[in-house]
């Protein structure tokens, strides 16, 4: 295949990750605090309805992006209340919360758009536009890196660079922070945390809250950068897919822009070509669609073995019975 | 002296988890510089009581004076900030972070952690000057040994400026020369005119270096005593209620024909790393080997290749019969199948489930068991009624099969295990760490156990850090250094110095 | 050491927590301007104001016991099968094959051959996780998860180029024949002079769902394997010291999983739609997560969720058919089901307990 | 049918359809949305205790429980829209020619094509979708015989009628093998391409409901599948609608595509020409659009 044609598929996997990444990454802190998050997914759904019905109606993307952060941390208020004040079951919490966003997204956008459970398509200021780096035409005829730089690099929006902004940024605070070391710390041995006097369910909290923030990013990312509208149930299983990278990842954030953008590729490959011509039989569409999974399961068979996922995790905090 | 306000006072202290009450209106007062020992049975509730001094747990009832002054203590942090530093029973530590960090987790300075860091090797170094206290800053916690970790815990709580120091059953998982050690450390800190409160169930310890020291029973403060006018046997009656037999009186062994032959035993662990050279040992009829040594030198690989779990290369013979040591039939069933039995060192983590159920763990390991069994279901009350037997005979409390065994104190969870070891009559008994973390009522009780087992012919290895344990149970000492018998001496004709030299590696024609 | 009786545990705790779930559906329901009250009575009468209701929810509420059991059976492994979804969907495949290539002469026969088609097929799909689980350390989550996308993938390759009948537009699979039809509740019931509605899915797979709970409950708590399956669950460390094969307790408790969880395929496939449909399972295979959680992973717990659940479904057709409530609002209401009893328990049991050690405060030692 | 009213497209017609009726009849009707297979057939048992005369059913998946079903009701009127393979007296069955729709909109595609390549966007897999396709590829061979067509199908689970993100990554793939106008005929994941296209400054078409005002200007037209006006007749007819088995194409009006002021200035007159004289061919049978059904296959585009 020409040089082109690999930017695109490159240039795709970038847009098809970033979701992805947003999600992983909110997953990574509130794993890495020791509360397991499956509802990642239900997190960005809400988001991406809210995001996408406030843009529309005040007609401004910051004020949809935020609306939709609120709607997905007051989603994850509500695991943290269950796993982490109540000590509820994690798991039980997390599938909950994707069907309440499931259910919720429609029943509220139909009872606001009657458009069944669709937002009207928004225009102008109510979505994010593309940046075009500085000196993207200038450049795009220069052989080899003119492409890579004004076709790849360029021309994405704002939520994407900052997405991959977040990857150091993540790394830095966990690794480099006071409060990195402590929300580490809460996921391996959360009374070691108690008897430093350091607050537990404050740090809990404060790590499902971060996660809520970036869910709600990628929620509105979806909806605002990606499409210009909400969907039903647009984001067609990616939190979990989210989840599969985290732990291919083992909970460490470089390598969880790996997965993501892994995931994002095997994607993009599997849309630019599906029905495989190879000569002796095409590849059937099916087989193409599921490639992704396919490799993913090999991949994690051959070469990734054993993640072991941070020591308290999924366990409530509990030093009286 | 006595004008002077003491460091601690406690004055009616109450609290009840559920239905149990842990403490009942207990009152103590520690004068500052001084060591105060506290003795009691399993559950008997010192723990409870030093974990609300700390503020791990909230006093149901109940006053704290810190110096004199009125204090509450809703959480650690109000403790460190008063000067209260405790070393749990089990460690409270990160397990893959550094040493440093979990020094310098929750009393950091700034938002950033490379100065904290800094600071705090700065601080550790001169700590270890201070008082010798040696550990590695950048080890990671779950590759040092027990004996560092908590060195790591009081260095934690000198970090943070403690006057008071709370140790919980601190030399249970210690050597005799790092117990030494630490006594030597906590003979410092008072000099330094800190306030140290010690939890053992060592008597030996209690009289070697504490000033006063209180008795628990039941969650109630029965006694508070000068050590200097008391003596271990007063103590322990004072503490178990009646007459205890601090020595093991037993007969010279009748060793009979080998039980368990071990030819040139090698274990190479994932990382290539050695963890037994050529062992060579025997183990008689009607006798009691005992292993001695600093904890990590390749007991518990020794026990766990013998109890079938981990994979070796070698000579294994139980007997006569040889057994395989990697493959099929290398697991703790076929072991118990050709008549080994084994009290696994961590009680825990392998030896019960600690969510199951006392009859659960008693059916554990011999749940293929006819007895156990009515066709293809188990017979649960079966099961149920010979756990309440068991119970009996070893005297377990609360004598309950429902009760989940997290819910029992160390000593009658050790006792869970034990019956359902001994009680097999096997050829062959390994057992390792039998008394650690067990009051003495329950040790003298353990003890005659064993003795009784050899009594009747059995072969039993006994794996212990525990020199005094050693010494007084076996017929032969052998000791491991670095995955290897540096030496096989008779108690009768050895003493707690040589085998020491030996357990550092000073091999046997030195010493 | 538990401070609330057992009587309460399982009563008052599940009873409050259900009220608090319909105390908010409720706020939802006037919040889009509706009658809550009248939603409740058109849901309870739909589901159980007549066999017509109990037909449809008893026949839910045995694809959620299949699911739910099959998650809970792995569970108490500590494995968190979360493919249910995709081997219920082979599981279906298998029973389709079974039901279409042989010419049945009755349909017990038919039945049961079929039962073993869809558990093999279910039980192979989740081989595959399993050993790799087992032997290469591969998350369990994950490929599970991956293969529910890749068993929708051969579902429909298989009935889109090869079981669709010729110039058929829709991508499923023909009509069983007639020999293979299961009797419904109507026919079963009839006998015994019991006038169960004529027109509803529920079919003899019901009781076949009910053994299985009774066959689970005698697997995991009184026989031997169910015993090592919980041992290896709570403390692997403890099973190894025990030479329980933890590849083997792996492999074991996941083919029991995958089967069960295709066995669901007797009852939607065969029972009801009667040919294999696109996504056969619609989400059975995920509920029944919620419902083994919630049902504390033990079979008389799934069973009673299974049934919560199945009226859920049903009442929340009946509701669609009588008000203009959107069938989205039905996910609304599952959703703070499964959270107020599943994830919430504690917010009833925390102030219980208070009132119980209040009640008994006398005796304590 | 299972996608839902408001998916812009079909059942959305079929809404509109019965809207209009009730608005000018003054009558009432009494609609649900199924969310499950099962309740496939209790839904029609119910309509039909429930006295609702005549019944009308959407989509194809409706013909299985119909044929249970439609025999327990002999005086209950049921109209299967999307089915036409049942022997049922009472039921009207009511097909359309989606190939032949989809062949005039392959045309202008065609001709509105500049690159010379035409994109086709389905949903999920299925027979119905290639059929779309079928018929598309058709039509623009017609105008331009070497006219390269890009098909891609969105997905194999129903996810892939609400993944509008996926809509427009095919979108963007098919731009960059060369496609100038993509046909969408994939329901909400259409609002993706759609959307695309006119961010991408491409053309789209849309499907089943004229879905031009989507994007005024962008979308070069909609295949339109007339189910509003189906219904609506049904609905006139009432208790006596006339059963037997309907196909709707060209002929009858049932399908056709959009023209409006939103695409006025997209269609030249010699496009629309073109294209109407195809249509004449059509209906006098001069021109023969092959349907997938015939053989499962389509000779002018393989999946
Ligand atoms: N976290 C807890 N939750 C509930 N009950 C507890 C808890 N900790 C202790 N108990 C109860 O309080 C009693 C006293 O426990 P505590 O740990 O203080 O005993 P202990 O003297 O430390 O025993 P040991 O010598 O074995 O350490 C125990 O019998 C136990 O039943
Ligand atoms: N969470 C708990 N619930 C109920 N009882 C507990 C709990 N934690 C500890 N206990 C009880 O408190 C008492 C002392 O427990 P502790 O934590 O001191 O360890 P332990 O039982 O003494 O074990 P070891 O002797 O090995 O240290 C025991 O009776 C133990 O069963
Ligand atoms: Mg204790
Ligand atoms: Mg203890």
């Amino acid at each position: 295949m020409d040089f082109l044609t690999i930017i695109q598929i490159l240039d795709s996997t970038i847009r098809l990750a970033t979701p992805l990444l947003l999600a992983c990454l909110a997953g990574f802190f509130s794993e890495r605090a020791g509360i397991f998050d499956i509802g990642l997914e239900g997190k960005m759904l809400i988001a991406a309805m809210f995001s996408a019905a406030v843009a529309y109606v005040t007609g401004s993307v910051w004020l949809g992006l935020l609306a939709g952060a609120a709607s997905s941390v007051a989603l994850a208020a509500l695991h943290g209340l269950a796993s982490i004040t109540f000590r509820g079951n994690q798991l039980i919490s997390g599938v909950a919360i994707n069907f309440l966003a499931a259910g919720m997204t429609v029943v509220i956008a139909q009872d606001w758009f009657q458009l069944g459970g669709r937002t009207p398509s928004l225009f102008g200021g109510a979505r994010f536009e593309p940046i075009i780096l500085p000196f993207a035409e200038a450049v795009a005829d220069v052989p080899f890196l003119g492409p890579i730089y004004a076709e790849l690099l360029s021309g994405h929006s704002i939520l994407v660079y900052v997405t991959f902004l977040l990857v150091p940024g993540t790394w830095w605070v966990i690794y480099r922070t006071r409060f990195g070391l402590r929300l580490r710390a809460v996921g391996e041995n959360p009374a070691a945390v108690d008897t430093a006097g350091v607050s537990v369910v404050g740090l809990r909290y404060a790590a499902v809250a971060i996660c809520g923030v970036l869910c709600g990013i990628a929620g509105a990312y979806l909806a605002t950068a990606l499409q210009a509208g909400f969907v039903k149930d647009m984001t067609a299983g990616r939190g979990f897919i989210a989840l599969a990278a985290l732990i291919f990842a083992k909970w460490r954030p470089w390598p969880a822009m790996w997965s993501c953008l892994l995931f994002g590729l095997l994607q993009a490959i599997a849309l630019r070509y599906q029905n495989l011509d190879l000569g002796v039989f095409t590849v059937p569409v099916q087989a193409m669609d599921v490639l992704p999974y396919v490799l993913t399961v090999i991949i994690l068979a051959g070469f990734v073995g054993k993640a072991i996922p941070p020591r308290a995790g999924g366990v409530p905090y509990v030093k009286e019975r | 002296m006595a004008n002077e306000a003491p460091a601690i006072e406690l004055k009616g202290i109450s609290k009840a988890f559920g239905p149990v009450q842990a403490n009942k209106d207990i009152s103590i007062r520690v004068m500052p510089g001084t060591i105060h020992g506290i003795i009691g049975e399993n559950g008997a509730g010192k723990s409870t009581l030093m974990s609300i001094l700390y503020g791990f747990y909230k006093a149901d009832a109940g006053e704290i004076f810190i110096s004199g002054q009125k204090t509450t203590i809703p959480d650690s942090q109000a403790a460190i900030a008063a000067g209260i530093g405790m070393v749990f029973q089990h460690f409270k530590l990160v397990e893959n972070f550094t040493v440093l960090e979990n020094i310098v987790l929750g009393a950091e300075d700034g938002g950033l952690l490379r100065p904290s860091l800094a600071k705090a090797r700065k601080t550790l170094e001169e700590l270890e000057q201070e008082y010798d206290l040696k550990v590695d800053p950048d080890a990671i916690i779950e590759q040092i040994g027990v004996g560092a970790q908590q060195r790591v815990e009081i260095l934690k709580a000198l970090y943070r400026q403690a006057n008071i120091l709370i140790l919980d059953e601190p030399t249970g998982v210690l050597t005799p020369a790092e117990a030494d050690q630490l006594f030597r450390i906590l003979g410092r800190l008072r000099e330094e005119g800190k306030t140290i409160i010690l939890i053992t169930h060592k008597l030996r310890e209690i009289m070697e270096i504490t000033d006063t020291v209180s008795v628990m029973r039941r969650g109630e403060m029965t006694a508070t005593v000068k050590t200097s006018e008391t003596s271990p046997e007063e103590l322990a009656e004072l503490m178990v209620g009646r007459k205890v037999l601090l020595q093991v009186d037993k007969t010279p062994a009748q060793p009979g024909d080998v039980i368990l032959d071990v030819k040139n035993l090698r274990v190479v662990d994932e990382m290539g790393v050695e963890r037994l050279r050529s062992i060579d040992l025997q183990v008689r009829a009607g006798e009691i080997l005992g292993i001695a040594g600093v904890a990590g030198n390749g007991q518990s690989e020794l026990l766990e290749v013998l109890g079938g779990y981990m994979d070796a290369t070698g000579e294994v013979r139980v007997n006569g019969t040889l057994m395989p040591l990697t493959g099929a039939g290398a697991d703790g069933r076929s072991r118990r199948e050709s008549g080994v039995s084994h009290v696994p060192e961590d009680r825990q983590r392998e030896g019960l489930i600690m969510d199951f159920a006392a009859w659960e763990n008693v059916a554990f390991g011999y749940h293929d068991d006819a007895a156990y069994n009515r066709g293809v279901l188990m017979d649960n009350s079966a099961v149920r009624a010979d756990t309440e037997a068991k119970m009996e005979r070893f005297d377990v409390r609360p004598p309950n099969p429902a009760l989940a065994a997290k819910n029992f104190s160390g000593g009658n969870q050790q006792k869970i295990v034990l019956a359902r070891e001994i009680e097999r009559n096997p050829d062959l008994l390994l057992i390792g760490q039998p008394t650690r973390g067990v009051d003495i009522g329950a040790i003298e009780f353990i003890h005659q156990q064993i003795v009784a087992l050899r009594d009747q012919g059995k072969a039993i290895l006994l794996v212990s850090v525990e020199l005094e344990e050693i010494l007084s149970l076996s017929d032969r000492v052998a000791v491991m250094f670095d995955g290897q018998i540096m030496g096989e001496r008779l108690p009768s004709q050895t003493d707690e110095k040589e085998l020491g030299l030996l357990m550092a590696g000073v091999s046997g024609e030195a010493a | 050491m538990d401070v609330v009786p057992k009587w309460a545990e399982v009563t008052l705790i599940p009873i409050i927590s259900l009220l608090l779930a319909a105390i908010f559906s409720a706020i939802v329901i006037i919040a889009i301007g509706e009658d809550p009250l009248n939603a409740l009575k058109i849901m309870v009468q739909g589901a159980f104001g007549s066999t017509y209701g109990w037909g449809y929810t008893l026949y839910y509420a045995t694809n959620f016991m299949f699911t739910g059991l099959a998650f809970a059976v792995a569970f108490h492994a500590s494995l968190f099968n979360i493919g249910g979804e995709g081997q219920a969907l082979l599981g279906g495949l298998g029973v389709a094959l079974v039901c279409l290539l042989v010419p049945w002469p009755h349909w017990t026969i038919a039945l049961l051959f079929a039962m073993i088609g869809g558990a093999a097929f279910g039980a192979l799909w989740a081989a595959i996780p399993a050993w790799l689980q087992a032997k290469r350390g591969s998350h369990i989550v994950i490929t599970t998860i991956m293969f529910n996308f890749i068993g929708a993938a051969v579902l429909n390759y298989m009935l889109v180029n090869v079981l669709k009948p010729k110039g058929s537009q829709d991508p499923a699979t023909a009509r069983f024949a007639e020999a293979v039809h299961l009797p419904t509740l109507h026919d079963i019931l009839a006998p015994f002079g019991i006038a169960f509605s004529k027109s509803t899915p529920a079919n003899v797979s019901l009781f076949i769902a009910l053994a299985a709970c009774v066959l689970v409950w005698l697997l995991i708590w009184r026989t031997r394997l169910g015993f090592e399956i919980r041992a290896f669950g709570k403390s692997q460390s403890a099973a190894r010291y025990a030479g329980i094969s933890g590849v083997r307790i792996t492999m074991i408790a996941m083919l029991i999983s995958g089967g069960l969880a295709g066995l669901m395929a007797i009852n939607n496939v065969m029972g009801e739609a009667e040919r294999l449909v696109l996504n056969p399972t619609e989400g059975a295979g995920f509920l029944g997560i919620a419902v083994a959680l919630m049902g504390r992973s033990h079979p008389f717990g799934v069973f009673l969720a299974a049934i919560l659940f199945g009226f859920l479904y049903q009442g929340g057709a009946e509701l669609a058919f009588f008000t203009s409530i959107p069938r989205e609002m039905i996910i609304v209401i599952q959703a703070l089901v499964i959270m107020f009893t599943g994830a919430l328990d504690n917010m009833v049991r925390m102030p219980l307990e208070r009132i119980f050690l209040a009640l008994r405060g006398k005796e304590v030692r | 049918d299972l996608g839902g009213k408001f998916d812009k497209s079909f059942n959305e017609a079929a809404f509109n359809g019965a809207k209009r009726w009730a608005d000018e009849t003054g009558g009432s009707f009494r609609e649900i949305e199924l969310q499950s297979e099962a309740q496939r057939e209790q839904a029609l048992r119910r309509f039909a205790e429930a006295g609702s005369n005549p019944v009308i059913t959407m989509g194809f998946a409706m013909a299985d429980p119909l044929s249970a079903v439609a025999a327990d009701y002999p005086d209950t009127k049921f109209v299967a829209v999307d089915v036409t393979w049942l022997d049922a007296p009472n039921v009207r069955q009511i097909g359309f020619a989606e190939h032949e729709g989809s062949y005039l909109v392959g045309m202008l595609a065609a001709m509105a094509s500049k690159s010379g390549t035409v994109g086709f966007i389905g949903g999920m897999d299925i027979p119905l979708i290639r059929h779309f396709g079928c018929g598309y590829a058709q039509g623009a061979k017609a105008v331009n015989p070497d006219v390269k067509i890009v098909a891609n199908m969105t997905g194999t689970t129903p996810a892939a009628w609400n993944d509008p993100v996926k809509g427009s990554e095919l979108t963007k793939a098919q731009m960059s093998q060369g496609a100038d106008v993509v046909y969408a005929a994939a329901g909400g994941t259409g609002v993706g391409v759609l959307q695309t296209a006119a961010d991408e400054g491409i053309l789209s078409i849309g499907v089943d409901s004229n879905q031009n005002h989507l994007h005024p200007g962008k979308v070069l037209t909609s295949m339109l599948k007339r189910v509003d006006v189906a219904v609506y007749d049904a609905m006139k007819a009432g208790e006596n609608v006339e059963t037997g088995v309907f196909t709707l194409g060209l002929a009858e009006e049932g399908v056709g595509y959009a023209l409006d002021e939103n695409n006025a200035e997209l269609i030249t007159d010699e496009m629309k020409a073109a294209v109407d004289a195809a249509r004449e061919k059509i209906i006098g049978g001069e021109i023969e659009v092959e349907a997938y059904y015939t053989n499962d296959s389509c000779s002018a585009l393989d999946f």
